[in-house]
């Protein structure tokens, strides 16, 4: 089982995915960078291929400017190997085809990605809001859009609370 | 045989139990025995003005922004008018960790409820000192 | 609700407001005494703590990543402090090395006692509730002694550790161990042998490794499967010590079913799991080097942070911990902090694997995952 | 002007008429209020007279061993069983109220009455409100046949424990009607989890009580527990002396057995619902039974109030009485609950006929055994 080393299935990969390219930090982990099209295949290939792999998360990254990374970590304990997927996305509201079907674990990140970062994965079967709370659906607070300072609380749609008043000023005091 | 093990697994949990019913209890009488806390223990601060020189490390470490530095503050010498929200505070300790000249220590002191959160906003005078209100019960003054 | 369940489905909620549901829900749908379909919802606990960690320092967020799991707050904050330590390139001092690793863990040990009491509470017998629970207020009273604050610890810090050890908290540590280990035989009557307990947890919650691992589950769960995954063995962290210390990675296999995991191999896995973290922390307790706890000009470094990348990974009680940090140049705090709480996927794979199962057992497959709102909210 | 007209009305006599009018009036007011009196007085007087008469009978039903009594115990069993749990746990149970926090249950019952009665929504208000006082009553019932000695005793009918277990068959009724007045759903599973005890629960325990009544020959408790001068029943029928103890376990719904009321899966079965009062009256109805099993055991296993000759035979029954409860209380404390499907497998595959097997070798040994027979003391 643990035969398989990093070297082997970067070079397996790249064999059936020349497109993709693949960068080797250390010893134990490899990033690999795909197109928004080719992550399934790359994915089912993942499944396949590598032994045991553990989905350990998907997350989004805002890069401003519309732009977005979606990192998938994969690790593999027989082979020890860490895998991250690395797929850049453009838009306002970007889309890309889900996993979850081929790992269920991934289900969840992919609709906690969903409402913080208002990435759209088609087929997905349940993108309702996991984590916020009915207000926020829509807003993606993850995004670097998205400002928390008290003046722009209205917009989040949240009840305003008052800041607490501060201590009193002792009487006397110079100005 | 597994039945009679049964048995046997019955009559060790019983055993166990019955042992614990006449053995000391752990727990001891919360308000009015003292516990010993630790030199480190992490309560509440307490300010020395002489060796404040109101740099405001404190405040830019405070990570929940519970400490404020009033530095319009004429009455108090220095300028360092410390006050301190302890409705706030987490107690992480990273207030005495930046300062560098001995102004600001934790004290042993971690029961801090007040009956509103307002009393809890220690202002400078408040923070100086630790004087506390003895405990009271059945005629008795505890701590 | 399929279609073939008809009229005698019920929907009912199970929590936010259960006595047994402390901060999450699930709607189950139950025909006769059997549940068909299970929805956990999640976010009663949402913290925004991966909004909130971009507002802060990075010697600060130690402190909000220990407050997603008051229980294993040692090991809690490490990942965020690894991630940071790598993008700094910071060196450890070899004695801070060796006292994280012991605290983090008597932390697990800690945090192991706490769960197998509030498994026996919701099986009804809170004898066995409290009895860890006094044994794990000596490991509280060792957590005071170190750091002084008995469960928010903020023990590391980028560079080191922020208090030093003293013959105090030695003594106090192995005190602790050792009415452990002298309870350990009792509390293995009460539980392993207990009947009832049998009855209770003896294929309850059964699922297959490769199941298990599809729904992202790892820790104990998954190694009470037979496979030892394990990151302490297989992600060797430069600024952890535990390959100084001799062990093995605790791994169950049940002879009955293996391959398969039930809540009963997990409550022995996780027996297995404090005894390892006993042996580790006496072997380690013999080789602390001297030396400084910390440096000063690497925790310096933390203050502002080169443009990267880190992925801060750990073995925690629960499972693989992780964060992922990205920074700009210059930075004072993060540009992204992603956490991976261990309980998401052992929360998530309740809906794969309660159904079938009774109403009643639905707590017990539930607390057999050691579950922790905070790791699944944050 | 030849006179004036005449007066047609003596006012005088008028005047005079409503005096007479007016007396006549009180005086049958007077007579009526009298003879009202008469009569109250004649019942205070004919109750006065009954009470004299069977002054012994009311004083048994109302002090020693009747209500007062009887609550006192079961006040007294709430306490010791808070204490002994909490030595159990580790714990010292309540110790701020009175010497040894004997007082904490006072002010718990207090609070809890104090507190503002809920009815949901959807429940059948009057039901919600009258059934936790009719369990409260039917529970407390069966003391009358508990004999603490052959004096001490308010009625003994030969066949009060057919009786004892007639009125403890409708307690599950009364816990299923409540779940199900209550309008939610987890105090209708608890409801249903209730009755699915009983029907685990009430064929062993009324098998295993089979056994001292054909070993005294009779249907009374009193008879029963008398019967055993020579030789107490624990002796020859352990087993069903275990068979009493789990099926009353699982009948009463008390910790390893208790899922109609388990907090983490129902939160609290059938009682989720009831406000401060009628949860007290459904609380202190399973303390009452926890004590009442625990007498019962006595009177059929362990000798009613035979034990040491120089005592009286009260105290001798109470002392056995705290014996037994203490060990329910631990036996209580020291399992995990089962599941509802497995109490009814174990009960009727283990319970019951281990119960039946018992009494089956006791009669056997009797009749081989010798010198054994003439142990035995037959009753009534």
């Amino acid at each position: 089982m643990s035969d398989i080393s990093p070297s082997d299935f970067a070079g397996s990969l790249i064999r059936s995915y020349p497109t993709v390219t693949i960068e080797s930090k250390s010893g134990q982990s490899l990033m690999i960078s795909v197109t928004p099209s080719m992550i399934r295949d790359v994915v089912q290939f993942i499944a396949d291929n590598l032994p045991m792999a553990l989905p350990e998360s998907v997350f989004g990254v805002d890069l401003e400017d519309d732009n977005y990374e979606l990192i998938y970590i994969f690790w593999s304990h027989p082979a020890r190997l860490l895998c991250q997927i690395r797929v850049q996305l453009k838009g306002e509201t970007p889309s890309i085809p889900t996993v979850s079907d081929i790992f269920p674990g991934l289900e969840w990140h992919e609709r906690e990605t969903h409402e913080m970062f208002g990435i759209e994965f088609e087929g997905h079967p349940d993108l309702r809001p996991l984590l916020l709370p009915d207000e926020l659906v829509g807003k993606y607070p993850l995004r670097k859009r998205f400002k928390t300072d008290r003046s722009r609380l209205a917009e989040s749609g949240l009840p305003i609370v008052k800041p607490r008043p501060r201590p009193k000023k002792e009487e006397g005091s110079g100005k | 045989m597994s039945k009679l093990g049964v048995i046997k697994d019955i009559l060790q949990v019983l055993r166990h139990i019955v042992r614990q019913v006449f053995s000391r209890p752990f727990t001891y009488f919360y308000p009015f025995e003292d516990r010993e806390y630790p030199e480190r223990t992490r309560g509440r601060h307490i300010h020395i003005r002489e060796n404040c020189t109101a740099c405001g490390q404190c405040v830019r470490a405070c990570p929940v922004v519970a400490i404020r530095i009033d530095k319009s503050d004429r009455k108090y010498e220095k300028d360092a008018a410390l006050y301190f929200d302890y409705s706030r505070c987490i107690f992480c300790g990273l207030c005495v960790d930046a300062c560098r000249f001995d102004a600001l220590y934790h004290t042993p002191v971690v029961d801090l409820s007040e009956g509103s959160r307002d009393e809890l906003k220690y202002d400078p005078e408040r923070i100086e000192t630790i004087e506390r209100e003895p405990l009271e019960w059945r005629g008795r003054r505890f701590r | 609700m399929s279609p073939d369940i008809g009229d005698e489905a019920v929907e009912i909620w199970f929590g936010p407001q259960h006595v047994s549901a402390h901060g999450w829900a699930a709607k189950l749908t139950v025909v006769g005494d059997y549940i068909v379909e299970c929805d956990p919802h999640a976010g009663y606990f949402h913290r925004s703590a991966e909004k909130v960690l971009e507002f802060r320092t990075f010697k600060q967020g130690g402190l909000v990543l220990e407050r997603m799991c008051m229980l294993e707050a040692f090991l809690a904050e490490y990942p965020y402090i690894s991630a940071v330590e790598q993008i700094a390139g910071m060196e450890i001092p070899e004695r801070a090395k060796v006292l994280r690793t012991i605290m983090m863990e008597a932390s697990r040990i800690h945090s192991l006692q706490f769960w197998w009491g509030q498994l026996s509470a919701e099986l009804g017998l809170f004898a066995m509730t409290l009895w860890p629970w006094v044994d794990r207020e000596f490991f509280l009273d060792t957590f005071e002694e170190l750091t002084g604050s008995r469960h928010a610890a903020s023990f590391s810090t980028p560079g080191g550790i922020r208090y030093d050890f003293t013959d105090k908290v030695r003594q106090k540590l192995l005190r602790a161990i050792g009415r452990l280990e002298s309870n350990l035989p009792k509390f293995k009557d009460m539980l392993l042998r207990s009947p009832t307990f049998k009855m209770r947890t003896k294929d309850v919650g059964l699922f297959n490794a490769e199941d298990g691992i599809k729904w992202g589950l790892s820790g104990p769960n998954i190694k009470s499967c037979g496979i030892p995954m394990d990151l302490r063995k297989d992600w060797p962290d430069p600024n952890l010590a535990y390959d100084l210390a001799d062990w093995e990675v605790p791994v169950y296999e049940n002879p009955e079913h293996p391959g398969q995991s039930d809540a009963y191999d997990r409550m022995v896995q996780r027996f297995m799991e404090i005894e390892t973290s006993v042996s580790i922390i006496k072997q380690l307790l013999d080789q602390i080097p001297d030396g400084p706890i910390v440096d000063p000009k690497a925790r310096a470094k933390a203050n502002r942070l080169p443009a990267g990348e880190a992925y801060g990974r750990v073995e925690g009680t629960r499972g693989i911990t992780t964060v992922w940090l990205k920074t700009q140049d210059k930075a004072q705090t993060p540009w992204r902090a992603k956490i991976r709480g261990p309980c998401f996927a052992s929360y998530y794979s309740l809906k794969h694997m309660v159904p079938g199962s009774t109403f009643a057992d639905f707590v017990v497959v539930f607390g057999s995952l050691d579950p922790y709102p905070g790791w699944w909210d944050r | 002007m030849k006179g004036g007209v005449l007066l047609q009305i003596d006012i005088f006599g008028w005047l005079n008429g409503i005096l007479g009018w007016v007396s006549g009036v009180l005086s049958w007011v007077l007579g009526i209020v009298d003879a009202v009196l008469a009569f109250v007085w004649s019942v205070i007087i004919w109750v006065w007279d009954l009470a004299w008469a069977n002054f012994f009978l009311l004083f048994k039903a109302i002090v020693f061993p009747g209500l007062v009594f009887i609550l006192m115990l079961i006040i007294f069993d709430v306490w010791f069983t808070r204490k002994v749990w909490a030595r159990v746990q580790d714990r010292r149970g309540p110790f701020h109220l009175g010497k040894y926090g004997g007082l904490q249950l006072f002010a718990d019952a207090i609070k809890l009455v104090a507190k503002e009665t809920i009815i949901p929504e959807g429940a059948k208000r009057w039901m919600f409100r009258f059934l936790p006082g009719f369990l409260l009553v039917v529970v407390l019932l069966p003391f009358v046949f508990i004999p603490w000695s052959s004096t001490w005793i308010i009625a003994d009918l030969s066949v009060s424990l057919v009786l004892v277990f007639a009125f403890l068959t409708a307690v599950p009724v009364i816990a299923l009607l409540t779940g199900w007045v209550s309008g939610s759903k987890y105090t209708l599973i608890g409801g249903f989890r209730a009755a699915n005890n009983q029907f685990a629960a009430e064929i062993p325990l009324i098998v295993s009580s089979a056994g001292p009544a054909l070993l005294a020959g009779s249907l009374s408790i009193l008879n029963i527990s008398q019967a055993q001068s020579q030789l107490w029943y624990v002796l020859i029928l352990p087993i069903s002396f275990v068979t009493f103890l789990v099926s009353g376990i699982a009948s009463i719904g008390l910790v390893p057995l208790d899922a109609p009321v388990a907090d983490s899966e129902v939160i609290f079965g059938w009682r989720t619902e009831l406000p401060g009062i009628y949860f007290t009256m459904t609380y202190f109805a399973e303390f009452a039974k926890q004590v009442l099993y625990s007498a019962l055991m006595v009177a059929f296993f362990f000798g009613g109030s035979y034990g040491v000759p120089t005592f009286p035979p009260v105290l001798n029954f109470f002392l056995k009485f705290l014996v037994v409860l203490f060990f329910f209380i631990v036996v209580t404390s020291s399992f995990y609950r089962i599941r509802q499907d497995q109490i009814v497998k174990y009960s009727w595959k283990y319970l019951m006929p281990l119960s039946v097997i018992n009494i089956v070798i006791a009669l056997i040994a009797l009749v081989y055994v010798p010198g054994l027979a003439g142990l035995l003391v037959q009753g009534g």
